[in-house]
């Protein structure tokens, strides 16, 4: 599996080589990112059929970010509830962003985490990546210093909180100290957090580990709004701030070398579409967002060197 | 460090209880007119909370109804009306169930007692869902019948299983069960017991415990096959109408003892027909100013009748027994002017919501009281007035409590009341359940009829009259005057009194709060003044008669006739016009609900109520108690003294005795030497 | 082209002494009107030497094998289901029969029972790599000694046998394409009817995967069996003409799994009789020119009489409860045995345990109890018995409700938690099969969740009134004071109302703790501004 | 230690105390517990009169199981010693009837022997007055309904009470050494008894060897009764870890009328090992200031002691501390002092009244939660806690009255502190 991924990168990678000049230019535009390969954790934490809408901002903002080039093998997707096999579902096994959308839930998902083990402490787990030694090798979070990580919560939040499964919280003080685990073990390169829920921006308020840019769907005394819904189902299907995203990825991202900046994407909704103001954190960031494309996070551009000595694919790795 | 602990060495009371006792004599008045206030402020719909819907009880307002089967509707009806004579409609129920090739059953059942002789025959059919594990089932119930509104809403609700038996999104099953109420004017309460049958059998209550439940009031067959828990039950019917063009869904809420349905299933039915269906919604079988705004209406006209029907009113509807087993139920009145689509639209919608509930509907919405369809009063608020009212009782007894000494016993009477008032109702039960309602008897004597063989003497009873009979006439006024209780113990005797009513009422507002409430309004003045100390004889014997007359019979009769506007929704005309019918017709529904669907009316009032009553005698009757002078004094000069000293606590001399301990040998004797003075004037 | 290099890897691999085979076979068969069965059998078996262990995988997964000899196993089960098999109508299940929710059973070689629970963690952990299944919470009992699965009938000695059953977990997409990755035609033969849409949207849905591996000396067999059943309605209502592949998958068959030793179409008739189409022998089969096939839709004639099983529930209220497990025989006497797995939060009253047979009275019953070790195994129930023809018994178990911690409840408490179903192995005297019960819903008494820390500062005060006193009372001693100063107190009293006051305020003007927290942050902020 | 000599003198005079008649009383106490095996399985269910160590219906499974020949001690939830099963299956099989008088005659003569005992404290203390403090006692025991029913439905709590009966009446009638012996037996049960001990220290003469070897003698008695257990369920000691460690642990937390069970579902888990330790430590010392400070008044001592023994085990009933109200006369002399007696009895009826209410909203009509039967539970232990906290300070605020006894005239008015 590995080996093909290598190989097909090679192509991508010569294909790079031979830019024109005018890439080149665009290139000057933007710092060089200093990473290699792209994580993204993307968590669904609420339970209940009436949460439709969480599940399909998760499987939408999965699907963006896999059309850029993120693999399966680096996505490690949390849905608390098995919404598209849920016996409500009139449509079974099949999960709809939109009333004339695309069916999200094809056969090329993997869901990692779903039902009862979306808790906080497998989040914190993969995080931190201290798991139960038998813990499957796509269940974690395999990044190194070189990794641009993606984490998106969504789901019911509260000042300061955010709800899992209904029942138990991940506080922002619990996410501020695996953000910073995380930076100890030198784990990550550069991280985009993405909270989308009320209050959201409390999420972030304690995170202060460097390389780290946070976002959230509203401020800390506001709340987020769902933007549709379907009534054959009978629920809410997407929430504004994620719907907007998935939108602005489709539309300005079309491709790896696209030119969209972070600062184009936070702008991508202003508060009279979301009706609630998106908060922005930079101030751990070291670069100017202007200069940093979208696609830094939410692509996969596969950056790498050439490997001089042999790997060794050791039973761990097939287990 | 000093922990001061002990004021005059444990023996001071805080001066707040002594404000509280200076209050005793007034505390009813100030009690009556705190609760009345207090209740007035409550008890406007302006000052409740407004209903609020969780999230998933709103989905439903969000689904566009799909069925589009009125035809078939409207087919079965035609069928329905030409069903030949020979064939029942149970069998056509059956015959429709088994087309659409679903699973269906009937059920005969037949009551045991006595007194309540009604058997019928039940049909239930299961929808089930396709694609869920069978572990959860909501319950649909329509009253079988001949009446063209009946047999209109049995045929709508064929169609919608018709329809439900194709759609994938059932997580839960259905269960509907056709129910038997027979023909009969009670064909409601029949239908109830008929329901009451099903669910009995449904739930295996009775191979539950481990020796055979011996309250088993109903034979019926054993259910044949089985979905999940039931979540919660609808029963529907065409009561509603409309009024000039604006329909008027009827939902009915209270169930037995006076449990209620879920606030989220009631609100989630009310925006249904709100939004969807631009119908208002009457609770209770009253308009309101929601309902009907060309009218004007008492904002307490709901609150009061939701209270009154809570109260006294065992059998609301089909619905009723549901809360018995763990069922959330309501009956839901269907506009009678709805067409075929539009009513089966409602219930179409009313199940993807029930559908749409996860959980077990959440318990913090079980104890309201409605003032309309979006207002309502939680238990936090409204057992307030309830507490106003007891504090006068608590504080008499505690009053009572500072004249207990050493030498002053319970009275065994106690205990004899009550065992005899569970006596009573023990044969009561024994005989309707066995014998029945009107039982005859008859005996011969050897010898003495005409020529010589054995004379005949019989004759028929009705059961009813025995226990009026029994229980209304004062057996503790004759007790007491003719053995009165020793005068050292009628404190205790008092203490008693009032700790059980206060405990009973307590107790009875937490569950059944209408009956709570409305029994504390009336129960706690009488008990209050019958139990305060009276100084002359005169007094004594007035208020014993007048304790006399009341009996809670009488007080609920009584009551019942000052209150028509109300009560005429519970009681016949016929009962109300004549002057025995209304308490007959209590005690014959106590009796029968009691044995029937175990509603606790006859049980608190014979148990309770009347050994109370009796009991209350052995305080009213006595006067001029050394006790209470003795106290009385010790009060008085305290308080001169009090009075007197500035406030300071710290220096106050006080006798360190309790004034409990003053010697009673003196006063009574003292007492005597009064008696004969007034006897010389 | 590709059949050069198929038999090349094959006189490669015969050198190592490798065999590999890969079957798959799909039968369609109409159960009653408008109602049709869908079986998926791929299998696919592995001999090899166990001397010259090579990692050369033609058509068997690799993966399995590593589960295989990793974790010593010799036969594993798993099922995934998703609705009711309705008995009645369908008539005999697939086999392995699977409950609703998931079915593990493993029999596999450890050193010792701690040893083999710590194994089976690791393997469940596994599959769940494997089938992206959540199964990590599920709860299994040691060693049956009756049979469960009729797979897993024949006992062998000296091994460990683990079986558990987790009701509430679901299956979907994601499984099946995990399933499907296992298969050596991914992309072309059967396995590209596999369509997730059609299969969910279904009256009944399995999966399972069984893989198992005998050694003799030194020859390893190593097999694996992927089974996909569904029973689907009529797509099309119209229910005259017969039905097609596009009506059922919604796709036609457009490829052809060349490696495969063999790939059948059986229809079955309405009189039970079998078409049989084999689809390497098609030629000329392309996406351009797919093969389609019709199905009959009238049901099979006869149906074939099975041993009934279901399960009901007794009882309400969260205290007490009653599972009641009704067993209708057919029409011929059978061997049955029943397992039935009380979980940990329900308590057996096993004093009261007992069968109900109508005719016949209770036949002789055998009957195993066995606990699992650990504060969350649950019990298993076992009976053996034999039922006379149409003979219907009924196993009554009451219990009782326990109330858990608040850490053992799951996150949907007030829904209540599963009692798994009961399996029932039939054995004729030909044949032999299992059937499964539905699992029943019990609502547990709860604790209140409403805010997690409110109730333990109430239950924490409590214990303060209790523990307090006493100590005081019987430490201290009491002795009269003439003079005191109160202001210690009337300082208490003081702070203490500040803090209600304080309280009150922020409570009418929902202040929460974090607002605070900032305000008095901004406040410090300010005053550094300052200097 | 003065004081106890003298009362040691004065319990050696043994009047017949036996002197009312107690025929009519006893015929109808029989009477009474007879009708209540008639409503049995009304009761035996209810969480006030039954728990996981007392409940006879737990106990018939595990008879069961032993019948089947399956061990009991494999299956979870099986809290009583393989003695006590084995004695009730052996009085179940020879017959039921049996097993149902029998119980009616232990709590009897539960009553009787309180009675009895009453009388003589009483006399020995007062010297003959016309009160008969025995009859008082007996009505209180043997009339109590709570009794009466845990009688009906065969409650273990009868045969617990029988004993506590015979500990306090061998304690009075000064034959330490047999009330060692029953203490160390009934600990053997239920561990928590076993600081009843601290009892015989009125006993032992104020001689601590003395002391000690009753001490001895009581482990001594246990460790029979561990032994016999042992030997019973065939020389394996799987039995300890259900029985002692779940008592000692507060393991099983379904609901009672207890303390502790809701408190160990709420409590997060890292705290439980901290908490379960720290209660139990508390437990078993508290008996010792108490002792050191009641120095004067073995009833009351024990008194006390019997109630934190009821109060403070993990699995009670309602019925446990019967006993103890019922001898509650005996404190006469304290009475005055009392101060929250009409607090302390109108929160026990009311909350007793309550319980069963709110357990039918919480369990039933499912329409109030875990709180409302949890706050009437704590209210009813905190109010018997508040009738011990008063006890000590009547017993220290009577000493203060006979010391002070020539300076405090009645009007003389002093507070009291605690330092």
């Amino acid at each position: 599996m590995r080996h093909v991924l290598l190989i097909f990168s090679a192509i991508i990678g010569s294909q790079a080589v031979l830019n024109t000049g005018l890439q080149l230019k665009i290139d000057e535009l933007f710092d060089t990112p200093g990473h290699t390969n792209n994580w993204a954790v993307l968590v669904c934490t609420s339970k209940f059929w009436f949460n439709y809408r969480h599940v399909s901002n998760v499987l939408a903002l999965y699907h963006s970010i896999k059309r850029l080039g993120v693999p399966d093998s680096n996505i490690i997707m949390m849905l608390a509830e098995d919404v598209p096999c849920n016996s409500r579902n009139p449509r079974p096994g099949t999960v709809y962003a939109a009333r004339a959308g695309a069916n999200l839930y094809g056969s090329d998902v993997e869901v990692d985490y779903r039902g009862e083990e979306v808790t906080v402490e497998n989040f914190i787990r993969i995080l931190t990546g201290r798991h139960h030694p038998a813990t499957p090798r796509s269940k974690r979070l395999l990044t190194d210093h070189q990794s641009n990580v993606l984490i998106y919560l969504t789901g019911h939040g509260g000042d300061s909180f955010m709800k899992f499964q209904d029942s138990e919280e991940l506080t922002n003080v619990d996410l501020a100290y695996a953000v910073q685990t995380m930076f100890e073990d030198n784990r990550y390169h550069e991280m985009l957090v993405i909270a989308d829920s009320c209050r959201s921006a409390s999420m972030y308020e304690w995170i202060d580990s460097p390389n780290v840019l946070s976002l959230s769907s509203s401020l800390t005394h506001e709340e987020s709004y769902s933007y549709d819904v379907d009534t054959d189902i009978g629920v809410y299907v997407i929430d504004r701030y994620t719907h907007y995203t998935v939108n602005f990825l489709n539309k300005e991202v079309k491709a790896l070398n696209s030119s969209a900046n972070m600062q184009d994407y936070i702008d991508s909704c202003p508060a009279r579409k979301c009706l609630s103001n998106t908060g922005v954190r930079k101030d751990h960031y070291p670069k100017d967002v202007k200069r940093v494309r979208v696609t830094d996070f939410f692509g996969s551009s596969r950056i790498f060197q050439h490997l001089s000595e042999e790997i060794v694919l050791d039973d761990e790795f097939w287990a | 460090m000093a922990l001061e602990i002990a004021k005059d060495g444990g023996l001071a009371r805080p001066k707040i209880l002594e404000r509280i006792l200076r209050l005793r004599k007034i505390a009813l008045v100030l009690a009556y007119i705190g609760a009345y206030f207090c209740s007035q402020y409550l008890f406007d719909p302006v000052n409740m909370e407004v209903t609020r819907i969780s999230e998933h009880s709103l989905m439903p307002g969000l689904v566009t109804p799909k069925f589009d089967k009125s035809g078939i509707a409207i087919q079965l009806y035609r069928r329905l009306t030409a069903l030949p004579k020979s064939k029942s409609q149970q069998e056509f129920v059956m015959d429709v169930f088994s087309e659409f090739g679903l699973q269906c059953f009937t059920q005969k059942w037949r009551s045991t007692i006595a007194g309540y002789p009604k058997r019928g025959e039940n049909v239930y059919g299961f929808v089930r869902g396709q694609r869920n594990d069978g572990a959860e089932a909501q319950l649909i119930v329509v009253q079988l019948g001949h009446s063209e509104s009946a047999r209109r809403m049995i045929t709508r609700m064929l169609s919608f299983v018709d329809y439900a038996k194709d759609q994938v999104y059932w997580a839960r099953d259905f269960v509907f069960v056709f129910v038997d109420g027979g023909h009969g004017p009670d064909s409601i309460e029949q239908a109830a017991f008929a329901l009451d049958a099903f669910l009995f059998k449904y739930q295996k209550i009775e191979s539950l415990t481990s020796k055979t439940r011996r309250n088993a009031t109903v034979v019926a067959d054993e259910i044949q096959t089985q979905t999940g828990a039931l979540i919660a039950g609808v029963v529907y019917d065409l009561s509603g109408i409309s009024v000039k063009g604006q329909h008027i869904i009827n939902i009915q809420t209270n169930g037995l003892n006076g449990q209620q349905v879920n606030l989220d299933v009631f609100n989630g039915i009310v925006k249904i027909a709100d939004s969807k269906h631009h119908s208002k919604v009457a609770i209770f079988g009253t308009l309101h100013r929601h309902t009907n705004s060309y009218m004007e209406y008492s904002p307490f006209t709901v609150p009061i009748k939701a209270l009154m029907t809570q109260a006294f009113v065992s059998i609301e509807g089909i619905h009723s027994v549901m809360g018995k087993y763990g069922v959330q139920g309501l009956t839901v009145g269907l506009s009678h002017d709805y067409t075929e689509r539009q009513s089966v639209q409602f219930v179409e919608e009313v199940s993807r919501m029930l559908n749409n509930v996860l959980e077990r509907l959440h318990q913090s919405y079980f104890m309201y009281v409605l003032a309309d369809d979006m207002h309502f009063l939680s238990i936090g608020f409204y057992l307030l007035p309830t507490f106003i009212l007891i504090c006068p009782l608590l504080i008499s007894a505690y009053y009572e409590w500072l004249k207990v000494d050493s030498n002053s016993e319970i009275p065994l009477a106690v205990i004899g009341i009550h065992l005899g008032g569970y006596a009573i109702y023990l044969t009561t039960q024994w005989i309707f359940t066995n014998i029945g309602e009107v039982f005859a008897f008859s005996t011969e004597f050897p010898f003495v009829g005409p020529d010589g063989c054995n004379g005949q003497f019989g004759g028929s009873m009705d059961i009813v009259i025995i226990y009026l009979a029994v229980t209304m006439l004062p057996l503790g006024l004759y007790m007491f005057s003719i053995h009165p209780l020793r005068p050292t113990s009628i404190p205790i005797m008092r203490i008693f009194i009032l700790l059980e009513v206060s405990i009973t009422i307590l107790c009875l507002s937490l569950i059944n709060f209408g009956l709570g409430v409305f029994t504390a309004a009336i129960v706690v003045p009488i008990t209050f003044l019958m139990t305060f100390e009276s100084p002359e004889k005169t007094r004594s014997l007035y208020r014993s008669l007048v304790l006399a007359l009341l009996h809670p019979i009488t007080i609920i009769t009584v009551l019942a006739w000052q209150t028509p506007g109300y009560s005429t929704t519970f009681i016949p005309k016929k009962e109300f016009d004549t002057w025995t019918g209304v308490p007959i017709m209590f005690i014959r529904n106590m009796i029968k609900n009691d044995t029937a669907f175990g509603s606790w009316h006859f049980y608190l009032i014979t148990i309770i109520g009347w050994p109370v009553w009796n009991m209350i005698f052995s305080c009213s009757l006595p006067y001029n108690l050394a006790v209470d002078r003795v106290a009385a004094k010790d009060r008085e000069e305290r308080e001169a003294r009090e009075a007197g000293e500035s406030g300071e606590e710290a220096t106050t001399p006080e006798d360190p005795h309790p004034p409990t301990s003053v010697p009673t040998a003196k006063p009574t004797t003292s007492n005597v030497s009064k008696r004969n003075k007034r006897k010389n004037h | 082209m590709r059949e050069l290099i198929g038999s090349l890897l094959v006189l490669v691999s015969f050198s190592y002494g490798l065999i590999e085979h890969f079957d798959e076979k799909v039968t369609l068969a109409p159960v009653r009107n408008n109602e049709l069965r869908v079986d998926f059998r791929f299998n696919s078996d592995r001999r090899f030497d166990s001397r010259t262990e090579v990692n050369d995988f033609l058509t068997f997964p690799r993966i399995i094998q590593e589960l295989l000899n990793r974790y010593a196993v010799h036969k594993l089960t798993v099922t995934m289901a998703h609705g009711r098999w309705n008995l009645d109508e369908w008539g005999l299940p697939p086999q392995p029969s699977a409950p609703a929710g998931a079915q593990v059973f493993a029999e596999f070689e450890a050193v010792g029972e701690e040893d083999a629970d710590e194994r089976m963690k690791f393997l469940v952990e596994a599959l769940n790599g494997v089938l992206c299944t959540s199964i990590s919470h599920i709860k299994v009992v040691t060693a049956p000694d009756f049979v469960v699965l009729e797979n897993h009938k024949n006992r062998k000695r000296n091994l460990f046998k683990r079986y558990g059953v987790l009701s509430g977990e679901t299956t979907c997409t994601e499984n099946l394409t995990r399933l499907r990755k296992l298969l050596a035609c991914k992309e072309n033969g059967l396995s590209t009817l596999l369509h997730p849409s059609k299969l969910y949207n279904s009256l009944y849905h399995s999966s399972h995967l069984v893989i198992e591996q005998h050694r003799e000396k030194n020859q390893c067999e190593a097999k694996m069996e992927v089974g996909v059943t569904v029973v689907m309605r009529n797509p099309s209502q119209k229910g005259q003409r017969p039905w097609s592949f596009a009506d059922v998958f919604d796709r036609k068959l457009g490829s052809q799994c060349k490696i495969a030793r063999s790939s059948q179409i059986d229809i079955i008739g309405p009189s039970g009789e079998i078409t049989t189409t084999d689809v390497r022998n098609l030629t000329a089969i392309s996406g351009a020119a797919p093969i389609d096939v019709s199905i009959p839709i009238a049901a099979i004639a006869q149906k074939q009489s099975v041993v009934k099983a279901w399960s009901s529930q007794g009882g309400f209220e969260q205290q007490h409860g009653m599972l009641t497990v009704h067993i209708t025989n057919d029409d011929s006497a059978s061997k049955i045995q029943v397992t039935q797995i009380i979980p940990y939060y329900v308590h057996l009253r096993y004093s009261r345990i007992h069968w109900k047979c109508d005719k016949g009275g209770n036949p002789s019953i055998e009957k195993v109890l066995k606990n699992s070790k650990g504060l969350e195994a649950p019990t298993l129930l076992q009976y053996k018995m034999s039922l006379s023809a149409g003979q219907t018994c009924e196993l009554i178990i009451p219990f009782d409700k326990h109330l858990l911690r608040l850490e053992q409840y799951p996150p949907d408490a007030n829904h209540g938690m599963h009692i798994p179903a009961s399996s029932v192995f039939v054995e004729k005297s030909q044949f032999s099969y299992s059937i499964h019960s539905n699992a029943i819903l019990v609502l547990l008494p709860v604790p209140d969740f409403s805010m997690p820390f409110n109730v333990i500062c109430f239950v924490a005060t409590a214990f303060a009134l209790v523990f307090g006193p006493i100590q005081l009372y019987s430490t201290l001693w009491l002795a009269p004071v003439v003079k005191k100063s109160q202001w210690g107190r009337k300082v208490h009293r003081a702070i203490l109302l500040v803090i209600i006051v304080f309280c009150l305020y922020a409570h009418m003007m929902d202040i929460n703790l974090n607002e605070v927290r900032r305000g008095i942050e901004t406040y410090f902020e300010k005053l550094n501004e300052l200097k | 230690m003065v004081e106890s000599k003298e009362v040691q003198t004065n319990r050696k005079d043994e009047g017949d105390s036996s002197s009312f008649n107690l025929l009519l009383p006893v015929s109808a106490a029989v009477a009474v517990r007879a009708a209540s095996f008639a409503y049995s399985d009304y009761f035996e269910e209810r969480v006030e009169f039954t728990s996981t160590v007392y409940s006879f219906e737990r106990v018939k499974d595990g008879i069961a199981m032993l019948d089947d020949g399956l061990d009991p001690f494999e299956t979870k939830n099986m809290h009583f010693l393989p003695l006590t099963l084995y004695v009730v299956r052996y009085l179940l099989k020879t017959s039921p009837v049996l097993l149902a008088s029998l119980w009616i005659l232990l709590d009897i003569s539960t009553a009787w022997i309180a009675a009895q005992t009453a009388q003589k404290v009483w006399d020995s203390v007062h010297g003959r007055d016309d009160r008969n403090i025995g009859k008082l006692v007996f009505s209180l025991y043997a009339y109590n309904p709570i009794a009466i029913i845990s009688t009906g439905i065969l409650s273990l709590t009868v045969v617990q009470n029988f004993v506590f009966a015979a500990i306090f009446f061998f304690l009075v009638s000064d034959r330490p050494a047999a009330c060692a012996l029953l203490i160390g037996a009934w600990s053997s049960f239920t561990i928590f008894p076993f600081i009843l001990i601290s009892c015989l220290a009125f006993r032992s003469n104020g001689s601590i060897f003395k002391f000690l070897s009753l001490v001895s003698l009581s482990i001594f008695s246990a460790a029979t009764f561990f032994a016999l257990n042992f030997l019973l369920n065939g020389n394996s000691l799987n039995f300890v870890e259900p029985t002692y460690t779940s008592i000692l642990k507060f393991t099983s937390i379904q609901p009672n009328v207890g303390l502790y069970w809701y408190f160990f579902v709420q409590i997060f888990e890292h705290f439980r090992s901290f908490y379960t330790n720290s209660f139990v430590i508390l437990y078993f010392f508290m008996p010792i200031p108490i002792t050191i400070m009641i120095r004067r008044d073995p009833v009351l001592h024990f008194t006390i002691i019997g109630l934190l023994v009821s109060i403070f085990f993990p699995y009670p009933t309602l019925n446990q501390v019967s006993f103890v109200l019922a001898i509650l006369p005996l404190l006469e002399e304290y009475k005055k002092h009392f101060r929250y007696t009409l607090l302390i009895g109108g929160t026990i009826i009311t909350t007793i009244a309550l319980m069963p209410v709110m357990w039918h909203m919480w369990m039933v009509s499912s329409s109030g939660n875990a709180n409302f039967f949890f706050g009437a539970t704590i209210v009813y232990n905190v109010a018997l806690i508040n009738l011990v906290m008063d006890m000590i300070f009547v017993y220290s605020r009577r000493q203060i009255d006979l010391e002070y006894s020539d300076t405090l005239t009645k009007k003389t008015k002093m507070d009291f502190a605690f330092y």
